[in-house]
């Protein structure tokens, strides 16, 4: 059922990414990266980080793309004329992201059993008992919220890059009041 | 003069004092008002030449390499202040010691603008000579060996002729292109070696006794170090910098030139290329390119030579030709053809380096090196003549002067080893003497048809200053070289034993032949 | 003696104390330009406040290098080795003359906005955990904050449209690149189950590397040789570079650069050490490439600072070279190239920028002739900076030059030699004309002579230049240190 | 007065000094003529002096053995020690003689003869220098000091042929002189080296000990070292194919003439092949070449002579031809043969061209006076100087007879005893007969080009010029005093081989006999004898006295014209007047493709396009194009960086994952 | 068992941003289709979190912020060209060039 339920949410979220980057007017692909986004916050869901699924809805969908919405209908973009490339280009395009796609599609093979294998070498061990530290940790989470779930590490172990992210943020700020402010 | 010599210790400060006063004098140079600069130039590079002359007689004809010294330098790496001069060094530094003043006064009024910059130069550049000639060390011989082209593409740049430009690029780029190639031939023998050994070493000694342990890369590393010495001598067809930058440069300019940078690049053979790689120096294939491209060198410069209507880049072309002999006698490795290779280099360097002296003195008078623009000056510039016609005949190789003693060596010790070729390249005799009589034929004799050339001056005091002791020179070595044989002979001998080991089917020269028949 | 307890919040500050007081000093900045913003000397107070930034930052970590000195075990985030250390002493290096260079040329430019000075600061910061982190997701994170701040400051000249093209170039291919490095970060956490890079290296073993790790690789590669301006990930650099203020080109060329060659080494030496035979041929090919195209674009450039970038991106294919053998030797001809290319580099933008008067975007050659005359010192210095660039004897580039070939010749490698050598004397191709142009060339009529360099300027690129010469001169003691924090890579007590 | 021989370098040193001192004259004091003509000529009269004082005691000592006189070390590398020594023997101390005893008269001539030239001084330099070098090739102990004279006179032959360089043909005389010397010049370095190569010695004295030893006689080696030391001969002597500068060398001053180009240096081959005469003996094909050149030389010139109105032109191939009798001489074996008619010809050939000279000078004052610029050396302008110079025409008559070949003259016996060994030889080698015919044939066109050039001079009317004529007249004392002493000496010079048929007692002969003794182990001669020598005899006068009367008969004929009147020469005439466009033959086929081959293909082709822009320009400018490509990809379109990006990005994955 | 489908996803997901990338020319459009490759690393991430614990989840999170940051400057920087140009198509912004 979840998986059933979890092809067609990637199924969704590849045609209209597809949609997407074919759109001509800016603000439908816009759009449709948004459908993009929450087809796959479904996804997190049913692959157990409802968490990343919240703020993929609240910040990626939400705020991120809100954001480019706007510039989009403040620079007037969604009636000029197409900014799609010729045939050539798509050609081109397609044959390189074919290629690199056939390279990554490799991906695909992977289940948990091998990845438990290149994991630890040998087939000896079940995929439950290499990743069961993985589940054990998932389920004391659980027990914690989804919330504390993630919170735990990133006040911890994750401490650094958190300090970091918000030093993005400065900067980011700060870039974007430096470049995009009227009076200079 | 030996003892003497000993008693101030100068075997022991010759050598840094030599690296290090032309410096000193530059940074000299540069401190003091415009108008000292000759002055002052002239005072050190004299200095330089007396240091250097005591050289000759502290010298022991019989010693091998001498006035070692050693200081660490990055000793982790191998790499050390070492020096040390035998019987093949020592002439080339004294060549370049007795140039340098020569070129300072022949400079005195031709360079009118930034003559600090000009004086310091030089000095800089006999520093970086010098230290080409005495650097046992292979990094810091590198080194000497690249910071020596900096001035030198300055002088050229600067001080040049119209086209001075594409001459000192060219130059350089040339230049650098090879040394860069023989850089990496250098970081190969020697981290081979220390692979191999256990021991970092970047010492000559270290290098020549082990480098047969490069094993089968020897061939390319020996090519790298000979395309660098190549480019340099130049060896055709390596060669079409040389004309470029020597019409180019200024007088002082070509004179170094000639006069001792082309000689580095058959130091580097007699010195590093061949003692390193030996099996493959006298490898038949390879034995067989370096002789047909020397007499190709030596028919070829002197036919090129004999069509210039410059007669500087004729001059030019004939150090192709001359270079060309030197090549030959190495090649040969026997005893007389090493020794001649060996005088060739000086002989060059005097007879080649008056000559552009020379001209560069009718260039001050006229304004124009083209051949055509002369003729029949003998009768107003008899001294200046006859000076021309004597370090013509010089560079021919009239016997009696010095340019004889160096190519008869080279072709009577070649012959034994390759008949055809040295006989072959004997004809350059006939050549040599083509281009430059029929020069010396249209610039001072024919008709004085050309009213601009009545009013030459003849040699003033100065030039003639500058011209004697080149002269001198030509006279002495080609009357009484016995002196300078006998000091080069020791170092010659180790050189070719070392060479003979290795050729297939060499005697030792100085053997008897073996009679043709027992009646 | 390990006096830092990672595990603490204030061991992880102390041992993190120069990024954190340079993060203070970048407050610190904007806090003062909340109030004065308005005159160029309000820009020159934040310029000097930073400095001063900088300063205190390489006082911490002096103090840090003295005593944190090494991880015992894992190291969590960020590494404590010399490696990370010596890789500050760049960045601080790069951003500190960066902010000097900047002094004068923003009132002269008319660059307003002392946040300028706040940005650099942020994006040392970034060079610092890119180049120090010894986790991927540091990695990533310390790359964005770079990458942001070097995306603004690339565009921060808002008059001028080339500017904010550079800027829109850098920050568009920038991302797409962001997004392969993500994917090489999620395959290799994939693969081994952490982000850790010396823990992914320890799980990956000597074996044949899985399909996602092989991949991840991959992804990572490409990522960093687009930071690194490999070709063919080349190809907004000369444009970026060329767009961009001089003094953030000089620290793009120096600092992003370093940065990216720093974390790059040190990935491959930590997480993949034994799988050389996948990336060798990888960072082998473009190293060639890189060093070919870089050098001979760089030929048919008229423009002086589009030319130094082209010059730059041939230098990182210098840099990848050195990147190929992965032994101590290569690890430490990395830092010493890349300190000598940073300390001629900034000293051959830091003039650029002096020289040029108003949009020096067009500063040609030619338009130097008879420097020499008018300005003997500044071509003196141009001269020796490009003599440098060159890699000729007696100054630090060919220090630099003669280590890369020594760790390649030791590595039994003789083709990229050959390559970088023969690619060497063609840049002589377009570095010599400028000295041509200085020295050999009249000055043209009516034209005035440049100004003298600002006096800040001046004493850096006079530090610089006699930093140039002497470490070329005498290496021994910077060669031997490097060799040292090359093993702080390699003998990790484990 | 007895006096060892190593004073000898006094000989040497004189000539020496004398140059030095006029040399310094020439540059700061050319108007002192007065002390130019004492050092000048005293110089050599001292060099006579010292010679005849070793000769004497040389002789009065009967030594038999050669003499080496070292003075240093001069080219030291390991075996190869060349000392700079003389070595005083009975073959040297001939030459010796007559080049300081010639060369004293010529001297003395020159006093009178270059007085008014502005160059005096420079002359006398050259002069004296030359000396200086004929004496060291003389001398010379080994090849290579030999060799050291052998170039130098080629040097101030070179000098003194453009003595008068304003004029362009003159310089170029004087070059071409220098080159064709060079070619020969190659073969004698060549013959040194394969010396070396073979016996590792240079030394004459050691060469006549090892060569024997070590070399098989008629070798393939032998032959080829004696053949390009022949070659060196040939172009030195003036010999096929590389006679063609004797005649251009004319342009140099008259008493250069006498000196250079017929009384020393060009004899120079022949001595060498004396010197060397061990190493030609061993080689009889070597020596059947060398007899076979010299007899066509003599045949060859001697036909060109006929038709030379120039007088030194004349004089130049009878020279050209006499050295060929040499080598006729010398290749047949008959070395003391060669070297008498070395000597008597210096004798008469020098009084030849004094002779003509002094005829010269008077034209030339003749035409300088009436400031014409006729050719004063033409001799359609000419005729009848029997009356304005009757000394003139005396000596030179005796000269006439002297190389025509008259009995009891000088040239008789030498050339006798030539044209006899040579048929001798023709009993082992039929070649030589062939060469003897030449060599008959030569004598009488001699004969016959002498007559011509006499009649042509001093009889039948003068062509001078009615204004002109009035002022020829003969020379001053300076000048026929010596051409007196020259004359005597043509007159009885035969005295000194006088063979014994004559009731002489051959005495060169018997003072070169030690010199010889290699010569006579491995190509022994015998003479002719009884009947034969008699007949020979009885030819040779024949035809000489022959040639003599056809000259005077076909000349005296038809009347001359002046030189701007005659009209032009046909037929065979044409081609030896032309002499056998040899000399264009030479340009054209040799020296201006040589010329254009080097300026358009390897200069401009070669040099300037296959390597400079091709290889070093062409690289410069593929680098610049791959670059201009490079950065014609460079855009500035996004898309086009991120495709290249992509297409980085999949050839990393294809490295990577294969 | 997703794992597979889920890294296919995101590898198709991820060739199609890159093909976005390649045929677009508005500088907002293009920098969207990187959002789409973002996304779908961060599809990698979650996949992978499953079996290795909470790491993955995390960095989804820093990527988020990251993708934040990243919008607020390059939608700044794409304003400010605008106001040069006056437009966002990349074929005219080529001033840099050669």
């Amino acid at each position: 059922m979840a998986e059933t339920i979890f092809v067609a949410l990637g199924t969704i979220a590849v045609l209209s990414g597809l949609l997407c980057i074919v759109q001509r007017n800016a603000l439908a692909a816009a759009i449709w990266l948004v459908v993009t986004m929450l087809a796959l916050a479904g996804m997190y869901l049913i692959l157990g980080a409802p968490f990343i699924a919240a703020i993929q809805v609240l910040v990626y969908a939400g705020a991120v793309m809100v954001l480019f919405i706007f510039v989009i209908m403040l620079l007037n973009l969604s009636h000029g004329p197409s900014d799609l490339r010729g045939p050539a280009a798509w050609a081109g395009g397609l044959v390189l992201a074919v290629a690199l796609g056939t390279f990554l599609l490799r991906l695909g093979g992977y289940d948990p059993a091998r990845l438990a294998l290149e994991l630890t070498g040998t087939s000896d061990l079940s995929p439950a008992a290499v990743f069961e530290s993985a589940e054990q940790a998932r389920q004391l989470a659980d027990a914690q919220g989804v919330v504390g779930a993630v919170a735990g590490p990133l006040f911890s172990t994750y401490l650094v890059p958190f300090e970091v992210t918000s030093l993005l943020l400065l900067a980011a700020i700060v870039g974007a009041v430096v470049l995009a402010k009227k009076r200079i | 003069m030996a003892d003497m010599l000993n008693l101030i210790g100068y075997q022991a400060w010759v050598i840094p004092v030599l690296l290090l006063l032309p410096v000193a004098g530059a940074l000299l140079v540069m401190a003091a008002p415009v108008g000292r600069a000759r002055s002052i130039a002239l005072a050190v590079t004299l200095a330089e030449f007396v240091v250097s002359a005591g050289l000759w007689w502290a010298f022991d004809p019989n010693g091998g390499m001498q006035f070692t010294a050693m200081v660490p330098w990055m000793p982790q790496w191998g790499i050390a202040y070492r020096v040390g001069i035998d019987g093949i060094s020592l002439f080339m530094v004294l060549l370049s010691t007795l140039m340098m003043p020569l070129c300072v006064l022949g400079s005195w009024t031709y360079i009118t603008e930034r003559e600090r910059g000009f004086y310091a130069l030089l000095l800089v550049l006999l520093t970086g000579m010098l230290g080409v000639f005495i650097s046992l060390d292979l990094f810091l011989f590198y080194v000497f060996w690249e910071v020596m082209l900096i001035p030198m593409y300055f002088l050229i740049g600067i001080w040049g002729g119209a086209n001075r430009l594409y001459a000192a690029i060219k130059f350089f780029i040339y230049t650098f292109l090879g040394s860069l190639l023989m850089l990496v031939a250098i970081l190969v023998t020697v981290w081979v070696i220390a692979a191999k050994s256990g021991v970092l070493d970047f010492g000559y000694d270290n290098v020549l006794s082990n480098a047969g342990m490069v094993g089968s890369r020897a061939p390319w590393l020996f090519a790298a170090f000979a395309l660098a010495f190549a480019i340099k001598v130049p060896i055709f067809p390596f060669h079409t910098w040389l004309p470029d930058a020597h019409v180019e440069a200024p007088t002082a300019g070509s004179v170094i030139l000639a006069g001792v940078l082309l000689k580095m690049g058959t130091y580097g053979f007699l010195r590093f290329a061949i003692p390193f790689f030996p099996d493959v120096a006298f490898s038949p294939f390879v034995t067989t390119v370096a002789v047909v491209l020397a007499v190709v060198g030596i028919i070829y410069g002197a036919l090129v030579a004999m069509v210039q209507p410059d007669v500087k880049k004729l001059v030019a072309y004939s150090s192709v030709s001359h270079l060309g002999f030197v090549m030959l006698g190495i090649w040969a490795a026997t005893l007389q053809s090493v020794q001649g290779a060996l005088m060739v280099m000086i002989n060059h360097g005097l007879s080649t380096g008056a000559l552009f002296f020379l001209i560069g003195m009718l260039y001050e008078r006229r304004h124009t090196r083209d051949i055509a623009a002369f003729g029949g000056i003998a009768r107003v510039v008899p001294v200046f003549s006859l000076v021309f016609t004597l370090v013509s005949l010089s560079s021919i190789g009239l016997p009696g002067l010095n340019g004889f003693i160096g190519e008869f060596l080279v072709l009577l010790g070649s012959f034994g080893r390759f008949p055809w070729a040295t006989g072959i390249a004997t004809t350059g005799v006939i050549f040599a003497a083509a281009y430059l009589l029929w020069a010396l034929q249209r610039i001072i004799f024919n008709k004085l048809d050309k009213p601009e050339n009545e009013q030459l001056t003849d040699l003033t005091p100065r030039e003639l200053a500058v011209l004697a002791p080149l002269l001198a020179g030509i006279l002495w070595l080609g009357l009484y070289p016995a002196p300078v044989l006998r000091r080069m002979e020791p170092a010659s001998r180790q050189w070719v034993e070392n060479a003979q080991r290795v050729i297939p089917g060499a005697g030792m020269s100085d053997a008897a032949p073996a009679p043709e028949v027992q009646p | 003696m390990n006096p830092i307890d990672t595990t603490t919040p204030i061991g992880v500050t102390l041992a993190l104390l120069p990024e954190v007081i340079l993060s203070i000093a970048a407050l610190g900045v904007l806090l003062v330009n909340a109030w004065r913003h308005e005159t160029p000397a309000d820009g020159k107070l934040a310029g000097w406040l930073s400095l001063g930034g900088v300063g205190a930052a390489a006082l911490a970590l002096l103090w840090l290098s003295i005593n944190g000195s090494a991880d015992a075990g894992i190291p969590q985030m960020v590494a404590l080795d010399s490696y990370r250390y010596m890789g500050d002493v760049l960045f601080l290096l790069a951003a500190g003359a960066s902010i000097v260079l900047s002094l004068e040329y923003l009132g002269r430019e008319n660059i307003r906005g002392p946040e300028y000075y706040a940005l650099i600061l942020l994006a040392t910061v970034g060079m610092m955990l890119l180049a120090g982190a010894s986790d991927l997701v540091l990695v990533f994170l310390g790359l964005e904050v770079m990458s942001v701040a070097a995306y603004v400051l690339a565009a921060y000249d808002r008059r001028s449209a080339f500017s904010a093209e550079a800027g829109l170039k850098y920050f568009l291919i920038g991302a797409f690149a962001s997004g392969f490095l993500l994917y090489g970060i999620a395959l290799v956490y994939g693969s081994t189950g952490t982000m850790n890079l010396l823990m992914a290296g320890v799980q990956f073993g000597s074996g044949p590397l899985p399909v996602m790790g092989a991949l991840g690789l991959c992804l990572l590669l490409i990522g960093f040789l687009f930071k690194v301006s490999a070709v063919p990930f080349h190809m907004w650099a000369p444009d970026v570079y060329d767009g961009a203020p001089t003094p953030v080109t000089g620290l793009m060329a120096t600092g992003v650069k370093a940065a990216g060659f720093l974390a790059l080494a040190r990935l491959l030496l930590v997480t993949f050490p034994a799988h050389t035979a996948l990336w060798q041929p990888v960072v082998g090919i473009l190293a060639i490439l890189t060093m070919v195209a870089g050098n001979l674009m760089a030929l048919t450039q008229r423009s002086v600072k589009r030319m130094l970038a082209y010059s730059s991106v041939a230098h990182a294919g210098y840099l990848l070279a050195a990147v190929w053998p992965a032994t101590r030797i290569g690890a430490a001809s990395v830092q010493v190239y890349l300190l000598a290319y940073a300390l001629t580099s900034l000293a051959a933008f830091g003039l650029l920028a002096a020289l040029g008067r108003g949009g020096e975007r067009d500063l040609v050659a030619d338009d130097l002739a008879g420097l020499a005359r008018s300005r003997p010192w500044t071509a003196a210095a141009f001269a020796v900076v490009l003599l440098s660039l060159l890699g000729f004897p007696g100054t630090f580039g060919f220090i630099g030059k003669w280590m890369i070939l020594s760790a390649l010749v030791t590595s039994g490698q003789w083709l990229i030699p050959v390559v970088l050598v023969v690619a060497s004397a063609v840049s002589a191709g377009y570095y010599l004309p400028i000295i041509m142009a200085m020295y050999m060339k009249p000055p043209r009529e009516g034209v005035a002579a440049p100004l003298p360099l600002p006096r800040a300027a001046g004493v850096v690129v006079l530090l610089i230049v006699i930093t140039i010469v002497a470490l070329g001169v005498w290496p021994s003691p910077l060669l031997h240190g490097s060799m040292d924090v090359a093993a702080s890579l390699f003998n990790r007590a484990f | 007065m007895y006096v060892s021989a190593d004073i000898i370098w006094l000989a040497v040193a004189l000539p020496l000094a004398g140059f030095l001192l006029n040399g310094a004259l020439a540059l700061w004091r050319p108007a002192a003529k007065t002390a130019v003509s004492v050092i000048g000529a005293g110089v050599l009269l001292g060099a006579f002096a010292v010679v005849a004082l070793v000769f004497r005691s040389y002789s009065l000592a009967g030594l038999p053995a050669p003499q080496v006189v070292p003075l240093w070390t001069w080219l030291p590398a390991g075996a190869l020690q060349i000392e700079l020594s003389f070595l005083v023997d009975r073959l040297s101390l001939v030459m010796l003689l007559v080049v300081t005893g010639v060369g004293s008269l010529i001297h003395l001539f020159s006093v009178g003869y270059m007085r008014q030239d502005p160059g005096y001084a420079r002359y006398f330099a050259y002069l004296n220098l030359f000396v200086v070098f004929m004496l060291v090739l003389v001398l010379g102990s080994s090849l290579p000091v030999l060799f050291i004279g052998w170039e130098g006179v080629g040097l101030c032959s070179y000098l003194l042929i453009g003595f008068w360089y304003g004029d362009k043909a003159n310089a170029d005389a004087g070059k071409k002189a220098f080159l064709v010397n060079r070619i020969g010049d190659f073969g004698f370095m060549v013959a040194m080296f394969l010396l070396w190569a073979a016996l590792g010695t240079l030394d004459f004295v050691r060469l006549g000990e090892l060569a024997p030893e070590q070399l098989a006689a008629g070798g393939a080696l032998v032959t080829t070292i004696t053949l390009f030391l022949f070659l060196g001969c040939a172009g030195k002597s003036a010999q096929i194919p590389l006679y063609v500068w004797l005649p251009d060398a004319m342009a140099g001053p008259t008493p250069v003439s006498a000196l250079i180009h017929a009384a020393t240096m060009v004899t120079a081959g022949v001595y060498l092949v004396a010197r060397t005469n061990v190493l030609f003996a061993m080689a009889p094909l070597s020596s059947t070449v060398v007899a076979g050149v010299g007899a066509l030389t003599a045949l060859f010139a001697a036909t060109i002579g006929l038709r030379q109105y120039d007088i030194k032109k004349v004089l130049a191939y009878s020279t050209v031809s006499q050295l060929g009798y040499m080598f006729l001489a010398v290749g047949t074996g008959a070395y003391v043969a060669g070297v008498f008619h070395l000597v008597t010809h210096a004798f008469f050939k020098a009084l030849l061209f004094l002779g003509a000279g002094s005829v010269i000078h008077a034209m030339h004052h003749a035409y300088h006076a009436t400031h014409s610029h006729a050719d004063p050396q033409d001799m359609r302008n000419m005729g009848g100087l029997r009356k304005a110079m009757p000394w003139t025409f005396a000596l030179m008559l005796i000269a006439t007879l002297a190389i025509a070949g008259i009995p009891p003259f000088a040239g008789f016996f030498s050339k006798d005893e030539t044209l006899a060994a040579a048929f001798a030889r023709g009993g082992d080698i039929p070649a030589f007969r062939l060469f003897w015919l030449f060599g008959v044939v030569a004598a009488a066109l001699t004969a016959f080009y002498m007559a011509r050039l006499m009649v042509m001079t001093f009889f039948g009317a003068n062509r001078t010029g009615a204004e002109e004529q009035k002022h020829l007249h003969e020379a001053p004392l300076i000048m026929t005093a010596p051409l007196v002493v020259l004359g005597i000496l043509s007159a009885v010079g035969g005295l000194l081989n006088l063979p014994a048929l004559f009731g002489g007692d051959a005495k060169l002969e018997h003072w070169l006999d030690p010199v010889l003794e290699g010569a006579h182990r491995f190509f022994p001669l015998e003479m002719p004898h009884g009947q034969t020598e008699f007949m020979l005899i009885g030819l040779a006068i024949l035809i000489a006295v022959g040639g003599l009367v056809a000259g005077w008969r076909v000349t005296m004929a038809q009347p001359i014209l002046p030189a701007d009147q005659a009209p032009a020469e046909v037929g065979f005439w044409k081609v030896l007047y032309h002499k056998y466009y040899v000399d264009e033959f030479y340009e054209a086929a040799i020296v201006g493709p040589l010329r254009r081959f080097s300026e358009r293909v390897l200069w401009k082709d070669v040099d300037q396009g296959v390597i400079d822009r091709g290889g070093v320009e062409g690289s410069a400018g593929l680098a610049r194009t791959l670059g201009w490509i490079g950065s014609r990809l460079q855009t500035g379109q996004v898309g086009v960086y991120l495709t290249a990006f992509l297409v980085g990005a999949l050839g990393i994955f294809f490295v990577v994952m294969g | 068992m997703l794992l597979g489908p889920a890294l296919a996803i995101s590898a198709l997901l991820f060739a199609i941003g890159v093909v976005g990338v390649l045929v677009r020319r508005n500088a907002i459009v293009l920098f969207m289709c990187i959002e789409l490759m973002l996304n779908a690393v961060n599809l990698t991430f979650v996949a992978l979190s499953r079996y290795h614990g909470v790491g993955g989840q995390l960095m989804v999170f820093f990527v988020m912020t990251v993708a934040a940051a990243e919008a607020a400057v390059g939608l700044a920087i794409i304003l400010a060209v605008f106001r040069h140009t006056t437009s966002v198509d990349l074929k005219t912004n080529t001033l840099l060039q050669g």
